[in-house]
């Protein structure tokens, strides 16, 4: 499995590589979505600096589900799915494996996103265990449920439409969850952060054995 | 096509049948009585006065509405396992009339609010999470009138219906520890802490009756006209097929 | 090797084989003919275990279908009207990922590469900016890569430029002789009915005739 | 032009009634963004309430993004492009069609959104002349701008990434605009929104005539 | 008609034409042969229109391409490697929209649909769900919907059976008499050069070879 994961992985970053869409598009977007925000909602500051972290992970999410969706763009190809599935891979290998390239992806868009929050809303950062772990648990849970409800919705001529719907709702407790330790990082209270890890932990547990079980039989629908 | 259907029912030609008149009739009658119970006899509420009577329906409707969910993740589960198209249409049946409960809590609960709270909606946690339900039941319901062949669609809503019960879960730990305005979930405190008692519990528990009644019959119909529908469909494929070979003979 | 008896395969609800009887000897080459829609492309799909068996019995390799149809997979080699390629990777790149997802070493890419002659300036070209003609090829550098036992080919000369269809015969040939079977269906009866050793006739998704004396 | 027009459109709203995606998929959508940044924002700190008009716009343009990438996927068949440019169609007429299909379903969208936002954030509607002319001008823009920059991302295979990084800067002023005229029309003050619309109303001209003039050497370009 | 004179296109930085010479006299029916790759495709995108001419001269109907190739769209008919479909209409919409995009009466898409075959059940299938051919027949019939002065078809027989493959012959044939050009691609030659008046080959880019006397 593991051999396949990382065959799978290899092969969307080297396209990511070639392409540069997350560096090139993704990464803009979400500084865009950062902008907008500072538009959209008087910039009358305070609301904006309290609302930091929440403004943060929806921008991550935002840019999660444009991630995810070029990682399943790039499977869209006429007759792929056929493919997969005459090529032997395992198909947990092949979840496990997107999984590990859209973290990447979204880790090293965490990391500047971060960057462009503190400078634009002029945070002082601070707890920075707390962040890191609840970056890293918030991203793994937006990857795997993102890359199961991904495959479900590929190989529609509604891809597009049908993956922003399932997904968020889903996603609603990660953003609270990582909204509410990254507030309590920021505020010096880390121990009121602890509690969302757990939460999110349950979750990207979960959907890491769902996508790992249930890729095959998805895999399976034409 | 082999079709194993868990079948407790009998293969239906109508929606309609003896027992759903029963049911029918009964769910008519107890939602005359929920009327005389709820809207006369029992009493207005001490704090709330007369608006109370809402919860007659609010809070059955929430009940079945969950019970409606139960069902479509249970059911996807069967399909997923046994190849059950009964369960499935079990779920898909109970999908849809769960959607419709959802709507009528959430709209029932806003007609309360506006007196209670003096607004309709507040960012509380079950409210959130009952509009996240409603939203998880739409995805659902996306995805299995998918424009795509029946199979494609039964066999992805089965894995968003299985997975429908946990996130409901998940959703509604996060929004509670998020935030907690609603009353809290017991049937004995109300509003301002007044006690259910008396009428007031009896009519409620009449609600659930007659919510329960009109559930079961809306269900046992949706069901039954999936059923046909496949039923057609089923017949279909024998003179289809039929109709292939004779292309073939044919030629 | 192939075994089917009143094979029902459904798209959608549709009955694209409506009853098949086949067998097939191992290495044999068998052509599938038969008009447009006939469902040539079904039954090929259904022996490479991507279209489940609704009713009736398959056997493809010693795999029984109905039961896990799964289990024949990476042992059968499809070439299909869909090529499934990445269009933003190389031809090299395209060939060596699934030639190493299906176990393949890289001896076998530069083989298959070569064989198919891809290994010159196209190596490097990306799928998007192929002809027809040499996505064709690439695909069928998949193939060959994967030393499938059974050889599945819809309409394998289509597209290809003579070079290319002589290329195929010899391929299919070889495989043969190396002891692989191939079943593949074709419009190009010419040339088709010289490289088979059976012609089966698909019609309305039955079997109308089998000549398993073979035309040639 | 005008015959092209009806004929781009009315195959755009066939596949609409044919597929339901812009009801079952896009609108769920639209509801779910508003409910999202309830999560993310707190909504006791009167934030929310007061940029009800932002938060309604943003849904109305992410649900747009999403309705336009729907109405783009249409296109993406394989040699769509091609037929386009041989059909004959005026590129003008073509433009114009997409534009009135996304505008439909737009308005649409944005009445059953109002509804929903005039609930769940407790809006007293008034001044409805000018939220709806509001309404028609800022979603006129959204449909110009989109359909544009459509065309300009369709046929490459980052279509998906690349539009919501194109179209959303764009959009910024519409979104400004529309949320101010809003917010003036919500306060009894509707004289102070004219001016937003009338600067709309520049925008969406704007873009309409560089659609109409611009759609044909978009299409050009492979 | 056509004529070209040391034409280069450019696909990317790739010259795909690399310098054609090419006249086609009207009412004629004009065979491209040539390996994959050798820019048989490329040459038909770029009478049609479709393709820039970077260099050289080109005529085409009349119209300068050089100038405006815009101005000679509507008057052609391509037939491509893909099709262009709108995949979740049904045959009947396709072919419908297409043909009143080009201005065709509701009587000629009848014709073209029941010509192709088209007319019965498969009307109301999506075009998704066609097999190959059946999706190819879809395609021609939004062509000779279009009534065209100049057909130029890109390997027409593939795909097609037995007689979906007298029918593209009939219907060139009928398409010549009735006034109009054809310029075709082909790996079958076997076919094609029965139907030929003139044999061109490609290869790199350029005409190798000019046989304007004819094959057949
Ligand atoms: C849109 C607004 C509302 C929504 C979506 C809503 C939703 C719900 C739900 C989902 C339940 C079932 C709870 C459970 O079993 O877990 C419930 C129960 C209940 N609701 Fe509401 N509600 C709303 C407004 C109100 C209002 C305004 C009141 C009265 C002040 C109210 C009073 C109650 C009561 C008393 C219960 C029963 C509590 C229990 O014992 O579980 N609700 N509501
Ligand atoms: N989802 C579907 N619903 C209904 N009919 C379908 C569906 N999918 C395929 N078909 C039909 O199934 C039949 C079988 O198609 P298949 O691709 O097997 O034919 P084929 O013999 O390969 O034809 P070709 O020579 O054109 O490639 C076709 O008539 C097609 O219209
Ligand atoms: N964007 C591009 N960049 C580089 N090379 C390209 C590009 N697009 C096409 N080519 C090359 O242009 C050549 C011409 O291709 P064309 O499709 O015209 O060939 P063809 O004669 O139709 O071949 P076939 O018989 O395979 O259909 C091919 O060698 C192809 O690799
Ligand atoms: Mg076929
Ligand atoms: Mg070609």
């Amino acid at each position: 499995m593991l051999h396949d994961a990382l065959l799978i992985a290899g092969k969307d970053l080297r396209l990511e590589l070639r392409s540069r869409v997350a560096l090139n598009q993704v990464l803009p977007f979400a500084l865009l979505v950062l902008v907008l925000f500072a538009f959209a909602l008087d910039p009358d500051k305070s609301a904006l600096t309290q609302a930091t972290p929440g403004l943060y992970w929806i921008a991550v999410l935002f840019s999660a589900l444009l991630a995810l969706q070029r990682s399943f763009a790039i499977e869209a190809a006429d007759g792929n799915r056929d493919a997969l599935r005459l090529s032997g891979l395992d198909p947990a290998g092949i979840f496990v494996g997107k999984v590990l390239a859209v973290s990447v992806q979204l880790i090293v868009l965490e990391m500047l996103l971060g960057i462009g929050v503190a400078v634009l809303y002029t945070t002082r950062i601070e707890g920075w265990g707390l962040l890191i772990v609840t970056s890293v648990i918030a991203t793994a849970s937006i990857a795997a449920a993102g890359t199961l409800f991904g495959v479900l919705a590929a190989g529609l001529r509604v891809r597009e439409t049908l993956l922003p719907l399932l997904l968020l709702p889903v996603l609603a407790p990660v953003l609270i969850g990582s909204t509410r330790a990254f507030e309590a990082a920021l505020n010096g209270s880390p121990s009121e952060g602890w509690p969302w890890v757990g939460l999110m932990s349950v979750f990207a547990l979960l959907y890491i054995v769902a996508g790992v079980l249930g890729f095959g039989p998805l895999l399976e629908e034409s | 096509m082999t079709t194993q259907s868990s079948n407790t029912l009998a293969v239906p030609d109508s929606t309609g049948s003896r027992g759903t008149r029963i049911i029918g009739v009964l769910a008519l009658l107890s939602m005359a009585a929920l009327a005389l119970f709820g809207l006369v006899l029992s009493p207005p509420d001490a704090s709330q006065g007369e608006v109370v009577r809402i919860l007659y329906v609010h809070v059955p409707s929430a009940t079945f509405a969950y019970i409606g969910c139960f069902l479509t993740t249970f059911g996807s589960a069967m399909y997923l396992w046994r190849r059950s198209r009964w369960w499935e249409l079990v779920a898909y049946a109970s999908a849809e009339i769960a959607t419709v409960f959802t709507a009528i809590v959430l709209v029932t609960g806003m007609i309360w609010g506006r007196p209670t709270w003096g607004v309709y909606w507040v960012w509380d946690a079950r409210l959130t999470s009952t509009a996240m339900l409603l939203l998880l039941l739409l995805g659902y319901l996306a995805v299995r009138r998918l424009p795509a062949d029946h199979e494609v669609r039964t066999r992805r809503a089965a894995i968003v219906g299985l997975l429908l019960v946990p996130n409901v879960m998940i959703v509604r730990q996060s929004v509670q520890w998020w935030r907690t305005l609603h009353q809290k979930p017991t049937l004995l405190a109300n509003g301002v802490g007044a006690k259910i008692e008396g009428l007031m519990l009896f009519s409620l528990f009449i609600g659930f009756i007659a919510i329960g009644l009109v559930f079961t019959w809306l269900l046992i119909h949706r069901f039954r006209l999936a059923w046909l529908e496949d039923q057609v469909d089923e017949a279909g494929l024998d003179v289809a097929i039929a109709e292939r070979r004779a292309e073939g003979a044919a030629s | 090797m192939v075994r089917l008896r009143g094979a029902v395969a459904l798209l959608g609800r549709f009955p694209a084989l409506a009853g098949v009887d086949l067998d097939v000897e191992p290495r044999r080459v068998v052509l599938l003919r038969g008009a447009n829609g006939a469902g040539k492309t079904t039954l090929l799909r259904t022996l490479a275990g991507l279209v489940a068996v609704a009713n009736g019995e398959a056997t493809v390799l010693g795999v029984d279908l109905v039961a896990d149809r799964k289990l024949v997979r990476h042992r059968v080699g499809l070439l299909g009207h869909a090529t499934g390629l990445y269009d933003d990777l190389t031809v090299g790149d395209n060939v060596r990922f699934w030639g190493r997802a299906a176990g393949a070493e890289t001896d076998d890419v530069e083989h298959a590469l070569t064989r198919l002659g891809l290994d010159g300036r196209l190596r490097s070209v990306a799928v998007s900016r192929l002809s027809a003609g040499q996505r064709r090829r690439t695909s069928l550098a998949c193939l060959i890569a994967r030393r499938p036992e059974l050889w599945l080919l819809d309409e394998p000369h289509a597209g290809l430029d003579q070079d290319g269809r002589d290329l195929v015969d010899a391929l299919v040939r070889e495989a043969t002789a190396a002891g692989a079977t191939v079943i593949l269906s074709s419009h190009e009866l010419d040339r088709s009915l010289q490289l088979a050793d059976e012609v089966i006739t698909i019609a309305g998704g039955i079997v109308t005739r089998d000549e398993s004396s073979g035309a040639s």
